[in-house]
């Protein structure tokens, strides 16, 4: 289990192979990884993404504990990303390895419901008009509800 | 003495990251009040408790949560992470 | 799009960084791999893909097309392997790209369960006591309603 | 004439991957009868049709599905892929 709150950009390609190589045992290695894309309404030039030190790792942490808890996970791996990113760069990556495949799907959208609305990153979009907060979306929190639910 | 950090559009509005602060409050909802009464910047962060969040000590909490023991209390938007 | 099947060996690290680079507008990168794993009740040895040319490339293709019709993908790519795979062996991968997570997960899922149940391949289990055909689980038959019902 | 084709155990039963076949058979349910009627090992093979599966000109069909212009008949167990 690993977690990696940086500014640095990633290799998605190499993160993927090394956690696949060493999750033994695996036989589903599910990974899900979030790009910056231009906006659906303006010119996005940049994101920006602030977060809270300390408590980004800690929050995230007891998420994984969780997943593989409840998914008997062999591994998992939560790479983000803060700081100042362009257009099509990596912001994040979540990788699961378990048995079989249903485990790792779920594990892998749980961290990402969770990642979405429980973890202390706040998204900055800056657009030729100018910057502005990304406001939480209503869809994000009730995807959690899935989860609380069995 | 409380540590109070502030992220986001929060830290923007009331101009700074994080102060420390001398409160006798025993809830947040206390330490918002005494906040919101210093100045209009922290009065206008704290208009809308519905749009914000508080940590303490790094955990998510309410706004009735007691503050007694807390060193550190964080406000921010609702996360937009992922 | 591209479907590939192959007695080669892939390299899941360079396939999906690949994979990622070329899906321009993407902010959502989803990847499923299947690695042959010890079996619960046997030693396995290896495993034996067996697949029906032609037909194969075909049931993919198509699953691929209702895949992004339905969720717009961006993209999409499958590797299947067939012949003898060690353990510890990648067996497939599943990469999927789209605007958002939902979409790319989904999309993903899907073509996992379609694959597990509607492409010509025929797993066997090498292990020390002899070899066996897998049996198909009614659990992945089941897996496809939940892509009908809808 | 019509390429008849076998695959995993049913491969493994019958003895041989594919065959060329000289049949009349109006449907795929006829054309087993016909297999099944020429030697033990096809009628092994064919014995419970609830376990196999069949495609013509690879794509899935039923067993009731009829045989006019086709040109490859393909019998196999469930798949397992993934």
């Amino acid at each position: 289990m690993r977690v990696a709150v940086q500014t640095d950009p990633f290799d998605l390609g190499a993160e993927a192979a090394g956690f696949a190589a060493a999750a033994a045992g695996a036989g589903a290695v599910v990974t899900f990884t979030g790009i910056v894309r231009p906006t659906d309404t303006g010119a996005l030039q940049a994101m920006e993404i602030e977060h809270y030190p300390g408590m980004t790792e800690r929050a995230i942490a007891a998420m994984m504990d969780q997943a593989r808890a409840r998914w008997g996970l062999i591994d998992a791996l939560v790479i983000h990303r803060h700081g100042r990113l362009a257009l099509g760069e990596p912001i994040m990556m979540v990788a699961t390895a378990a048995a079989h495949r249903a485990a790792a799907f779920e594990a892998a959208e749980f961290l990402m419901d969770y990642l979405k609305s429980r973890a202390p990153f706040w998204k900055k979009e800056i657009t030729d008009a100018g910057a502005d907060w990304v406001a939480a979306r209503e869809a994000d929190e009730d995807a959690l509800t899935r989860w609380q639910a069995s | 003495m409380i540590d109070v950090l502030y992220f986001a559009w929060v830290r923007e509005r009331i101009g700074l990251p994080r102060e420390r602060v001398d409160s006798q409050a025993a809830t947040v909802r206390d330490l918002v009040a005494e906040l919101s009464a210093r100045e209009d910047r922290y009065a206008a962060a704290f208009a809308d408790l519905a749009s914000l969040r508080v940590a303490l000590d790094q955990d998510l909490a309410d706004f009735d949560a007691p503050l007694a023991g807390v060193r550190e209390v964080a406000f921010f938007p609702p996360m937009t992470g992922g």
